[in-house]
């Protein structure tokens, strides 16, 4: 075999956007729907590990991956539920409710994960897209994700439902202006609760894609700041489903740029690589935003937020 | 769903409707009988009751005393719920739409029976259908955001006939909008209902747009109907507008007319400044308020008055144009307003001159706090002299004794204008801008800030009194201006005044008739 | 302060080092009789990570398995600032601990030093640190040099790499891990001199993601074996296991987690020392300033060989070490040149695995694609 | 009842309440794991609060997140909410850390100034453009802070090991030791470093500023209601960078008295947290700058009882986090009785 050196760049990044981008889609999205509602939070990072830690445990206790994601999504489920009954009281603080899931979620995921480290849990079978191809870097950047299938479908299915579903356009009434989605008959905290917990299982799917598909297996350091990250990316992708999926393969295509170009032999200032996406999107919000108008597709409930 | 133009819409009456407010006495045994097919105007000034019996029909408010008929039964309206079943609803005046969904998507979700998964091209088609039997012109596909004020009110009105109602209630449905889209929607309104489709009845203020579009006129004051009929070639806006402010009671405390001018210490020119809800700027090319005068402002709230008003407290950014006070360009920092011995009342004060969270004693003391005796020479807040300035601001408009550790938001309306008035209206106030500063208050209380504006105007302060009390204006005001639509469209001296030519310029009359003598 | 500082020579940290480190030998001067030892442990990442930390606490219970009666005291996740003086000193004043042992690079200086003249009494031992004559006298470092399991590793995966083309996963780039991919790569080409190893580094001391993100790439790139130095390098194995690449392991045995793949690794033996260092205290004597050991001193080891390796890697491998051993092959060759074909060892002076050049090692061996810091 | 006394009086039932429900929790999860609560108990007082060593453990941990926490108390004075303080405070110690290199030469006092005003200056200019970017476009602070503090952190990384690095620091990549002059010492009589009372005094002076001076009035103001503060001339703009400076000035201040006191160089151990810690310590708090240090001290108090627990109970280091996260849980919870509690007498 030849040396693909810089050819395999655009294979490498393919790959790593596909590898990569499931657990920011899924948590992406699902802060897309509670953002979408006019909630905020800033704790994904919490719950990504408690998915990841729970739909381990989960698989490895029953042999089944697919009952590790249920575990995730319900764990998700448990802890976005409580981030939008604490929202919901009077004068409690979104940002401050967000820290403490963050707060909460990491101890729980560490403290009930310990048994976890060390096992091996059967992971989710991959999707074989690339076994027509006899070259092993293309058959593997095509091993897809079965949760990455289910994004992609979730994420146009989420689009379709803010466009054409009654209940996804409650909830960007909800987000956009309370007092005249309430004067339209909806219940916007009850609406608001249902969003932040959907978007709780979410953000719990995706800590379980990233225990039994990539990077896989159950570690303190497994989330790796990606939490965080997906909230940038919802910005970053204002607030579209779709556009969620299209910046979820562009983050995850940008985590595998730096280890390409070193794997190429090009390893310079590689550490600002991993920044970019941050930088990038703070450039959008500075530059999407004045003073007199907030930035397009910002649900408007957002706005106020504290 | 119902298809427009089917049913009849029900004849309502109301018997004997009343509602307080505590002690205020917002309607006081109203009748009113609006027949199928009419546009029925409900007429008269801010807290003549107008409001007050419109929402009472549509279950917004439940009625102390009284009878609601509908078709000849007497009916219970506790919720709109009720309202909407018996195919009555409102337009508000607060637009209730959500901004960054289309219109479609708002009618279809403000549906009870809005299907769970929704076809658009069907919703689109129905609507078109629908749109077609309805003279109201909307683009179903914009996003609300992006609408013209005038655009959303039509939209308002098509989702009351797409939910079935038959008697539609607009409250100030004009009040947003420019003359020309005003016309257009009554215009249309009326069609419907001489087309016997349905029943409108409207609060206004606007004289022109009564006699323009409506079938019948209830005119209230202060609570109680004063005239009610249909309306005819005999009735015209004079008519009305006698009607409407009544006849002014002799003034007492009309202060003497200022000898000799005084230098202008408010003085605006060419000013231009955005509008909160969009629609057109405030546009005024001169203003001057001289040391020792009060200029009233006239005119139906949203007309302007409040984003002037911002402007002059620095809470908005002035576009064009010029402000100056005491001849140098005003910057309405806290130096320019030491400078100036500026004070502000502004509209809602809890909203706009408080910090509400903050204490009572706090509050009072925002216009001083950062000066001797309160601020020691090195940069503290002297508690105790706070609490000696703040009790003795509270006590000039006998703000509530002992509450002034507590957070003003937890003080009764009426209390928190006193205290914003104690803190504005100082001794040594040379420029006052007060908004309805007697709102709320009781009778004597409001006897005294009107004696407390004369002394100030005696002792040479320059006073901008806007104010939606038409006698308050009157009895107060060396002149008087009129603003509609953001412009200034009268101005008079006090004395002069005349009550009638007032209310015609409030209600845009001469704006209107000079606009089309214009072109 | 005791009397031991004296004897030690005046001579710069690292000549001290390279001196004392040819075996991990007992010091011989006594000193006070010691009470009954209790032994801390204190470690920054999380006990059981199957990596750096783990090393540790298989060492940890081997030496409570062999010494039932000794009371072990551990604490995870242990910030390198003021959380690990006061766990120190936690540790010695409310357990009443007389052995700490801080096995973070970043614990040494300066809170390990800093925190040993408060307790002249208790002996500190530190992982990776060097320590100079003036540091406190009661500090001693420990280490051990993988410089010999990651030459064997080098020489299994160059036999098995068909086409020479070798990758390698390290976190950060420093001396340790240049150390170690220059011996993967100079027992690699010792088997197949035209073999090339591309080294990626993470940045991050454990970072999953980019650690699979780089096997991905590695093995896009056609690389057929790698080695790695993360700190926890559980997912590095399984994603080479999935990616079908031949890999070998770090700090304990991984076989189980690349069941096909794995050829073998360089593994850590800690409980070597620590039964030093337990020894050595109830014995009352005093052990050496910088503990050192490799393969010969049974700190370190080579994991037995996976199914991944063939019959003549295994033997290749066996050789090198046997004659790693003998001193008939040099582990640090002269004339070794670095990435740049640059000559930076000298011709005729080999290195030993103890010359403390190698401690502040900043060149890429020749074969070695990557970059450190220039 | 004194009208005055009123909120304080409910502030303290407030947070005595929500400790009692957290302690109800814990106690539901140490029964969970199987552990004696009374024993747990007495072991987290003990080594938190029990003797000489155990307040200087907890004082220890506490002094880094009293500064950090005034990051996000000081701005929330003024209405916002900042959460970025954990990379201003890396960047404030490595600004720190070059700037020690070049005082070797000056008495010790102007260099531990010098070392600690360069922490100030980048910590103050790092949060100052988060309060800068929300009054000049209107970008939301909460999540420019967070954006602004993760690109720090890689910054952080990048400067240190391409430019900083001190190929001496081996096997921990750190920048240059800085010399003895500018480094901090112990307190006099306790075994912690001077950035305690350098914490102390910064809380004390925030609060002296925040609640006692005209300019801490205007302030309040601000974050009260920013239609009333514009309406009696203040100057919101200035006022709402003001506090991000000084918040940010307060976290490079802990960034630089990290190096100074603790680290003696730059390295990737300043990157412990404190920053985001104190966002937790602030919000326990209320933002009330004084209220910050015994918030400081529980947190710094769990965090000292943590060791003792992990070896006495072979509870995982995780277990203080849960801790940490249930109190913090109910007493944000709490804030919603607030005005309930005691509602003010009627008239």
């Amino acid at each position: 075999m030849s040396d693909p050196g810089l050819w395999a760049l655009p294979l490498a990044l393919a790959g790593g956007a596909l590898r990569a981008a499931t657990p920011y889609l899924f948590v992406s999205l699902g802060e897309c729907l509670t953002e979408k509602s006019g909630r905020i939070n800033v704790g994904v990072e919490g719950i990504l590990l408690v998915g990841a830690m729970s739909a381990f445990g989960a698989a490895w206790a029953t042999g089944s991956p697919w009952a590790g994601i249920a575990a995730a999504a319900a764990a998700g489920a448990a802890m976005g539920a409580l981030h939008g009954a604490l929202c919901s009281l009077a004068r409690v603080s979104h940002v401050a409710a967000g820290v403490a899931i963050l707060v909460l979620g990491t101890g729980i995921a560490f403290f009930a994960g310990k048994p976890f480290i060390e096992p091996q849990a059967p992971t989710l079978p991959a999707i074989e897209l690339g076994a027509w191809s006899s070259h092993p870097a293309v058959a593997s950047a095509l091993r897809l994700n079965p949760l990455l299938a289910l994004g992609v479908v979730l994420a146009f299915g989420m689009r379709a439902a803010f466009r054409r579903a009654r209940v996804g356009l409650a909830v960007i009434a909800v987000g956009d202006d309370a007092a005249a989605a309430t004067a339209m008959g909806l219940h916007v905290d009850r609406t608001r609760l249902a969003a932040t917990t959907l978007g709780g299982a979410l953000a719990g799917i995706g800590g379980a894609s990233l225990s039994l598909f990539h990077p896989t297996g159950w570690s303190e350091a497994i989330s790796g700041g990606q939490g965080l990250m997906a909230m940038a990316l919802v910005i970053f992708a204002r607030w579209d489903p779709v556009r969620c999926l299209g910046a979820a393969l562009l983050f995850g295509a940008a985590g595998a740029l730096a280890p390409a170009l070193q794997a190429a032999g090009h390893g310079h200032a590689w550490q600002l690589l991993h920044l970019a996406p941050h930088a990038l999107t703070l450039a959008i919000l500075v530059t999407g935003t004045t003073r007199a108008r907030a930035m397009r597709g910002l649900p408007g409930e957002l706005a106020v937020l504290r | 769903m119902t298809s427009a133009g089917l049913d009849p819409p029900p004849r309502v009456e109301a018997r004997g409707l009343a509602r307080r407010f505590g002690p205020v006495i917002a309607l006081d045994a109203a009748d009113l009988d609006v027949r199928p097919g009419s546009v029925h105007a409900l007429l008269g000034e801010n807290g003549a009751g107008k409001s007050t019996l419109a929402k009472c029909l549509v279950g917004a408010l439940a009625a102390d005393r009284g009878r609601i008929v509908v078709d000849g039964r007497d009916v219970t309206l506790r919720h709109p719920r009720d309202a909407h079943a018996l195919g009555l609803g409102m337009v508000w005046q607060h637009f209730s739409l959500v901004p960054c969904l289309t219109v479609l998507e708002n009618l279809v979700l403000a549906r009870p029976d809005a299907p769970r998964w929704i076809d658009w091209r069907h919703e689109r088609a129905a609507l078109d259908a629908f749109l077609e039997d309805v003279p109201l012109r909307i683009d179903p596909g914009a996003r609300v955001a992006d609408l013209a004020a005038g655009e959303k009110q039509r939209v308002e009105v098509v989702r009351q006939l797409r939910l079935g109602h038959r008697v539609l209630f607009l409250d100030e449905p004009t009040s947003v909008l420019t003359p020309q889209e005003a016309d257009a929607l009554l215009g249309r309104l009326r069609a419907l209902a001489d087309a016997g489709r349905i029943s409108v009845v409207l609060t206004t203020h606007k004289l022109d747009e009564v006699i323009a579009h409506a079938t019948h006129v209830t005119v209230l004051r202060r609570g109680r109907v004063v005239a009610d009929a249909p309306l005819d070639r005999t009735i015209d806006a004079a008519t009305l507008a006698t009607w409407m402010v009544g006849h002014a009671p002799p003034s007492v405390a009309r202060p003497a007319p200022r000898d000799a001018r005084q230098p202008a210490r408010l003085s605006i020119r060419a000013l231009r400044v955005a509008r909160a809800a969009g629609g057109p700027p405030v546009a005024i090319d001169a203003l001057d308020v001289h040391a020792g005068e009060i200029v009233g402002v006239a005119g139906v709230s949203g007309n302007g008055q409040r984003e002037l008003v911002e402007a002059l407290c620095g809470q908005r950014s002035v576009d064009q144009g010029a402000i100056d006070v005491d001849a140098r360009p005003w910057r309405a920092d806290r130096a320019s307003m030491r400078a100036a011995r500026f004070g502000c009342v502004p509209e809602s004060p809890l909203a706009n001159a408080t910090a509400p969270d903050m204490a009572l004693a706090d509050n009072l003391v925002l216009r001083v706090f950062d000066r001797a005796p309160i601020a020691s020479r090195t940069g503290r807040v002297r508690r105790d002299a706070l609490r000696a300035s703040a009790q003795a601001l509270a006590a000039r408009f006998a703000v509530q004794s002992g509450a002034l550790g507590r957070a003003i938001a937890t003080l009764s309306g009426g209390n928190v204008q006193r205290a914003v008035l104690g803190r504005e209206l100082v001794d040594d106030t040379r420029l006052l801008v007060a908004v309805n500063p007697a709102f709320g208050l009781d009778v004597g209380a409001a006897a005294d800030v009107r004696r407390r504006l004369v002394e100030l105007r005696a002792t040479g302060c320059a006073v901008l009194l806007v104010s939606e009390d038409l006698d308050e204006l009157i009895t107060l005001s060396d002149r008087i201006v009129v603003m509609f639509e953001g412009r200034v469209v009268l101005s008079t001296l006090g004395v002069e005044a005349d009550r009638q030519a007032l209310g015609l310029a409030m209600a845009g009359h001469s704006a209107i008739a000079s606009a089309r003598a214009d072109n | 302060m005791s009397s031991s500082v004296a004897v030690l020579p005046r001579r710069r940290a690292l000549a001290a080092l390279g001196a004392a480190a040819t075996v991990a030998a007992f010091g011989s001067r006594p000193a006070r009789a010691a009470p009954k030892p209790v032994i801390g442990f204190i470690a920054a990442g999380p006990w059981n990570d199957l990596g750096y930390t783990q090393g540790h606490l298989d060492g940890i219970k081997a030496l409570a398995a062999a010494m039932p009666q000794l009371k072990v005291l551990k604490e995870e996740r242990v910030p390198e600032a003021v959380e690990v003086r006061k766990t120190m000193q936690s540790m010695i004043e409310l357990d009443g601990a007389n052995i700490v042992v801080a096995t973070a690079y970043g614990y040494f200086d300066p809170h390990v030093l800093a925190v040993a003249p408060k307790y002249p009494q208790v002996q500190f031992f530190h992982c990776g640190g060097i320590k100079s004559p003036q540091h406190p006298a009661n500090v001693h470092t420990y280490y051990a040099w993988s410089d010999e399991v990651a030459y064997a590793e080098g020489v299994t995966a160059g036999a098995m790499a068909k086409t020479g083309k070798l990758g390698f996963v390290g976190s950060k780039a420093i001396p340790d891990l240049v150390r170690v991919v220059n011996c993967f790569a100079t027992g690699a080409r010792s088997v197949n001199p035209q073999a090339s190893v591309r080294v990626i580094f993470t940045g991050d001391w454990a970072n999953p993601a980019r650690e699979a993100e780089a096997v991905n790439a590695l093995a896009d790139q056609g690389i057929e074996v790698i080695g790695c130095d993360v700190d926890e390098p559980k997912v590095f194995m399984e994603t080479c296991e999935r990616r079908k690449v031949l890999c070998t392991g770090r700090h304990t045995n991984l076989a189980a987690l690349a069941p096909t793949r794995f050829l073998t690794g360089a593994e850590w033996k800690w409980a070597t020392p620590y039964r030093q260092f337990v020894d050595a205290a109830l014995a009352g004597r005093r052990l050496d300033d910088n503990l050192r050991g490799a393969m010969a001193q049974d700190y370190v080891r080579l994991s037995p060989f996976g199914p991944g390796a063939s019959a003549k890697a295994r033997d290749a491998t066996t050789t090198a070490l046997a004659e790693l051993a003998s001193g008939k092959r040099a582990l640090w060759p002269a004339g070794l040149k670095d990435q740049n074909g640059k000559v930076r060892i000298a011709a005729g002076k080999p290195l030993a695995i103890s010359d403390p050049v190698l401690e502040q090692i900043d060149w890429l061996a020749e074969g070695i694609l990557g970059t450190v810091k220039t | 009842m004194v009208d005055a006394l009123r909120p304080a009086l409910e502030s303290a039932l407030l947070s005595a309440g929500a400790l009692a429900v957290a302690a109800v929790l814990v106690i539901a999860l140490v029964l969970l794991v199987g552990h004696d609560p009374r024993e747990i108990a007495t072991t987290l007082a003990r080594s938190a609060f029990g003797s000489r060593f155990a307040w200087e453990n907890t004082l220890s941990r506490a002094a880094p997140l009293m500064l950090a926490a005034l990051c996000t108390a000081i701005p929330a004075h003024a209405g916002l909410v900042v959460i970025g303080g954990e990379g201003a405070l890396v960047l404030g110690g490595l600004a720190a850390s070059q700037a020690a290199l070049f005082v070797a030469d000056v008495p010790p006092f102007a260099a531990i100034a010098i070392t600690c005003a360069a922490g100030m200056l980048v910590g103050a200019a790092w949060i100052g453009l988060v309060g800068a970017l929300q009054q000049a476009r209107g970008v939301n602070e909460v999540i420019s802070s967070l954006l602004l503090s993760i690109i720090a952190l890689g910054l952080f990384d990048w400067l240190l090991e391409e430019f900083l690095r001190d190929p001496a620091s081996l096997n921990y990549p750190a920048t240059r030791p800085i010399p003895d002059a500018a480094r901090i010492g112990a307190l006099p009589g306790l075994d912690v470093h001077a950035g305690l009372a350098v914490a102390l005094v910064a809380c004390v002076a925030a609060w002296w500023v925040l609640r006692r001076s005209v300019t801490g009035f205007a302030i309040r103001v601000v974050g009260g209601g920013v239609r009333a503060a514009l309406g009696v001339g203040l100057p919101v703009g200035r006022l709402v960078v003001a506090t991000c400076v000084a918040g940010g000035a307060c976290v490079g201040l802990a960034g630089a008295i990290e190096v100074a006191a603790v680290h003696e160089r730059a390295g990737g151990a300043l990157h412990a947290d404190y920053g985001n810690t104190g966002i937790l310590v602030a919000f326990l708090a209320r933002h009330h700058p004084l209220a910050i240090v015994p918030a400081a001290l529980l947190v710094g108090g769990l965090a000292a009882a943590s060791g003792p627990l992990q070896r006495g109970f072979d509870l995982p280091d995780a277990f203080v986090r849960i801790v940490e996260g249930v109190v913090f849980l109910a007493v944000i919870a709490s804030e919603t009785l607030r005005g309930r509690l005691l509602p003010p007498a009627a008239r």
